[in-house]
């Protein structure tokens, strides 16, 4: 006998067979989508993002430290999420766990590798102190693609966040100067099953894929890749998945600009 | 406590209030869908989210009540709620706070209708700006009734407090950090039973007497808000 | 059927209907209380107080280090509770819980906001080094009212506490300097009982309570309040338990002096 | 990145290789007693040791699946397999990694053979100079063949690159550190399918399609190599 | 080692002892009322308490001896019982001390009387002025007799030491800072059967029996000390 | 009825009453012992040592930290030991355990008290900077006797270490300077089984043994003691042990002379 939850996946996978979704969507075709910005009055930027019944909320907070030792003249990014019990009756309290270790880690390098941030202009004074730009990404409610959700939360985040003053030791957060994102990394997850590709899948479609695959680029250039899941792709397979992702995250970026 | 500082003038407070006035209220209720409730409050600038999960099975078996259920509050602040950047994880602050804030629901719920079962709250502030734990049971509140969680009535919260020696209703963080006194309450309006009290500062029965007044009147406001949050989203589901 | 504990239970709540308490006391009465300083040879102050079978032991250390940036020319105190598996079968190892956590900041506020502690002449220099005034509470029986007597015992142990010595960094414990305390808040917990109030519960009776109240109090005011426990407290209620409180509060002080 | 440095000249890289060669390899299954099965692996510098229990029981119950066995993966670098020495116990980086190797490893094993179990693959790196994941990976996968657990193939994996604007395989730790790509991989080289990709840097498509070409053929050279260490145990044990 | 110290002068110790000498003794029987048993034990500055649960049940479960029960110990320094606060929490001596615990007292219980149980061993020090481990052992050892566990004998510790290349019993704080061995034992002194045994320093074997002996003969007794504690709380429960 | 682990413990323990082992070792003798050392590239010193199919690798690494209060002018030592899964199906992750903490414990003492390693050579400024000397096991194939096999593995390792070079600030590891140790502390454990004693017992040996006594050794004097699992020994049995250990780990140490 199957159990409920068997039930629903059983219905998504047929569903996306005949080439549909189970909430009517097509299938390379994002949920309804909202990002507003500004939601958290003590952070230096926030954004909270909605992919259909999935929602995130990412603060930005800065604050002063030491450099690192092999870049004594550059400003610290720093990526955590928290995937707490409140999102899903699956998830415990603690530590982050693998899961949230590869959401936050994932969206570090996407800002890291393209170069989003200006970290060579966010040094104070060079080995004693640099700006820390916090990203914190906190998940609210769990119906599935939290990878781009949050990815797209964190750089709405960033490019609306002001950089304090610094005086005297002191942070001063009264004062909002500018800082500028040069470039939007957009993370897109395309998932295949069986022999189609969907975008955007959700809580019961992510149990059912043979696999993903979260692309990120920038306007210009791929930054990050991670294969997610269990299942395996073939070299052209991906080829396909980069130029969809591509496409589609271009559509994102055009949300948050 | 700096002296110079004036944080009243002809009865009014920094942001124009009086000493009986309430910062602003928003409240929505249902705003989650993987919980079995949920809740939003905000308070001026203080904002948290609560999200209820159960009644449910409680795991190690061994901590089950033969006779009724338990309710578990987890409260906590995001990294980017406050000022300088906080550490992810319980402080010991927030430990206080959840074990207050279980003490504060569980009267209300009829627990001994869930022998072996947890209700488990969970609350997270978005923004602090002083009342945090008011505001965040506030949305607990709201999560708990949206849940279908049997209660024998809400729970709503707010703090008085003292500053320049005049007791005050509801203090935001400046008044916070410079007040005397800070009571934070929270009462099921519908029998007048306080069922959190927690106060810091140097006061006397008196005056508490006032702060207490004050306060059972803001909890009553702050009930308003949470019913018309509920009526609405009952309203939608019809 | 009951098993033992619960026929213990139903008597405490018989008991107290009837205006007394199992072990034969008065409503309003402690059970015997005991308090032994300089118990600790190694602590600079020490008490180990008895309130019946529940026994607390508590140590002060001093020790030197960086003030909190925004008390650069103030002392820190630190309160630490310790409800460890030696006390009571249902304790376990491990970092604080919850229960352990309120008990020690329960008792840190009642000495923090009642300035009982002289901080700003622990300064040895400004935003550099100041004293570190380290409470720790170690629970070694549990019988019931943890709370009043180890807040009894940190007020003894600070009263005979003296302070060491400091020259060029390092700390002389040899040496022994006054440290004066200036207020002895003392905390009191009353518990209601249907229209009955206690104080000094025993564990079982911690069980059938309605609701509690710590409220502490110095020679003249109302320092802290923690109301414990599930039920709830009418305004008058309060009102009442405040005064009777001060009034048993008073009691414990005389034991300390 | 120094621009000084000259990691190409010629179409040699400072060990020597040209853009497509590996480094050299050595594997060997079997090597510990306790465990189930049990692989070394090395490439270069970066060496390896995987060992695997199991398929056994899952505790605790409540993460048993009814229709399938699970795979968990442990990787870890020892404190003295980097230049400062690592503290011990799991980094950030150490659990992402475990992670991935379980989407690299899981689809390989017929895990619907084994209900309520699970396998767990435990990688050391005993000293990293680059590509520890590949090799961790290939050390696994000798163990789990070594344990005998049922597979649709032999998992190999090794990184292609990007230096000086070349795509190149398999990087060492200098080529890595001033690289402007690392594109770490595994695949099942019976089916053809990639099951671990990552990727680090800036590039488009067309280079993308290059270097998975180089890394491809790299890990069917691994497979040979894990295959002739299988191979030696098995006429070793008859 | 400072050389100038003269921790001996004409066969007398820091404190007037001779090198034969043990500090002073006190001992107590059942001074908790939740374990099941517990004690008190001091020698001179040098002082400890113990708690005992069970025999009670193990968890989690499939910890659990078919056979035979376990006793486990928990060793722990108060805070506030050394010069410099020490952290609330096992450290790595606390949990050595522990283990070694476990073997001094395991063997002496008749543990093969309660298959599937746990005995639960909790030694807290209030003040350390050297032999800690002795000290919290000789707690736990009538902490044990007054639960009523049967045993085979009582455990009885104290250490031995050289200082100024002579040997000596009991070394006290001082003594053991610019001492240069230092060698705790316990011992059921019914059996002769040494069940604890740590050794630091610089000795031969010749040396070690000389300290050996003197350790013993200290045993013995902390033995009597320990014994009229439990009669005395006998007779008092008569 | 018997399960197959106590048919092996009952014959282990039959065999050495008849005065042999399962393996067909005598009671005295070591199984086979490899050492190979520079096992690991990246460590300064190291050593991968089997006795019999118990399998350690031990790896040295220096750097560079503050020195202890107490000596301003030493290198600090530092022993760890991690016994995780992969060496037995019963070892679990997470941090050392008692039996791992005892391991690195027993080892760290042999090194310290015999004053093998010159700590005092080890300053690079007094009170400020001094050389770290980290020694970390790492246990990978559990058949018993982990102790010596780590032990010997621990001076086989700090034999061959290099010190690197460290100016500015900088550990230079590209140069290579000698470390001399002073002494070479040998641990050998000796079981006792009945009235037998037994050395290098194996794992199921070790479940079947009435007490064990880690004895180590220098050249001329013994350094260290710990008696380990549950039984007891008689004082003379104990001087016994201690020459037997003497004479066994001189075999040792010159395994690796």
């Amino acid at each position: 006998m199957m159990d409920i939850t068997e039930i629903e996946e059983q219905a998504a996978l047929d569903k996306i067979k005949s080439g549909k979704r189970l909430d009517g969507r097509d299938l390379k075709k994002f949920r309804d989508i909202k990002v507003e910005t500004g939601v958290a009055k003590k952070a230096e930027g926030s954004a909270r993002v909605t992919f259909g019944d999935s929602k995130v909320i990412v603060g930005v907070k800065f604050g002063v430290g030491h450099p690192f030792p092999d870049t004594p003249d550059e400003g610290i990014l720093m990526v955590n999420a928290e995937l707490g019990p409140m999102a899903s009756p699956n998830f415990e309290s603690g530590p982050p766990g693998k899961e949230a270790t590869e959401l936050s880690r994932v969206i570090d390098r996407g800002l890291r590798e393209s170069e989003a941030l200006p970290l060579e202009d966010l040094c104070i004074e060079e080995g004693e102190e640099v700006w820390k730009v916090m990203v914190d990404i906190h998940i609210l409610d769990h119906d599935g693609n939290l990878m781009d959700a949050s990815a797209l939360g964190a750089i709405a985040a960033l490019m609306e966040a002001k950089i304090p003053g610094y005086e005297d030791g002191k942070v001063l957060r009264e004062e909002k100067h500018d800082f500028k994102i040069r470039r939007t990394p957009i993370a897109c997850t395309v998932a295949k099953v069986g022999d189609r590709y969907i975008i955007d899948p959700s809580l019961v479609e992510e149990e059912i894929v043979d696999g993903m695959v979260t692309v990120t680029w920038t306007e210009e250039e791929l930054c990050s890749l991670q294969k997610r899941g269990n299942g395996g792709f073939k070299k052209d397979e991906l080829i396909e998945i980069f130029e969809l992702a591509r496409e589609k995250s271009d559509e994102l970026r055009k949300i948050i600009e | 406590m700096s002296k110079d500082k004036k944080l009243l003038k002809d009865g009014k407070r920094i942001d124009g209030r009086g000493i009986g006035d309430l910062r602003e209220m928003e409240a929505e209720a249902g705003i989650f869908k993987r919980a079995d409730g949920s809740g939003y409050f905000r308070m001026g600038g203080t904002e948290a989210v609560a999200a209820v999960f159960g009644p449910r099975e409680l795991h190690p078996k061994h901590r089950q009540k033969p006779k009724r259920g338990i309710l578990q509050c987890r409260y906590n602040l995001t990294p980017f709620s406050v000022e300088d950047r906080k550490r992810p994880g319980p402080s010991r602050r927030g430990k206080e706070i959840g074990k207050v804030s279980e003490g504060a629901l569980s009267s209300t719920v009829f627990l001994e209708e869930f022998p072996t079962a947890t209700i488990d709250v969970y609350m997270e502030v978005i923004s602090a700006d002083a009342g945090t734990r008011c505001v965040a049971l506030n949305a607990a509140s709201i999560a708990l009734a949206d849940a279908g969680v049997p209660m024998r009535g809400l729970i709503s919260a707010c703090a008085a407090g003292k500053i320049e020696d005049t007791p005050v209703l509801d203090l935001k963080g400046e008044e916070d950090k410079d007040g005397q006194v800070d009571l934070p309450i929270a009462m099921n309006v519908d029998t007048d039973e306080i069922t959190l009290l927690q106060m810091d500062g140097m006061t006397d029965t008196e005056e508490m007497d006032e702060m207490l007044e004050l306060a059972i009147k803001g909890c009553k406001k702050v009930a308003e808000k949470q019913r018309e949050a509920l009526m609405k989203t009952f309203e939608d589901s019809r």
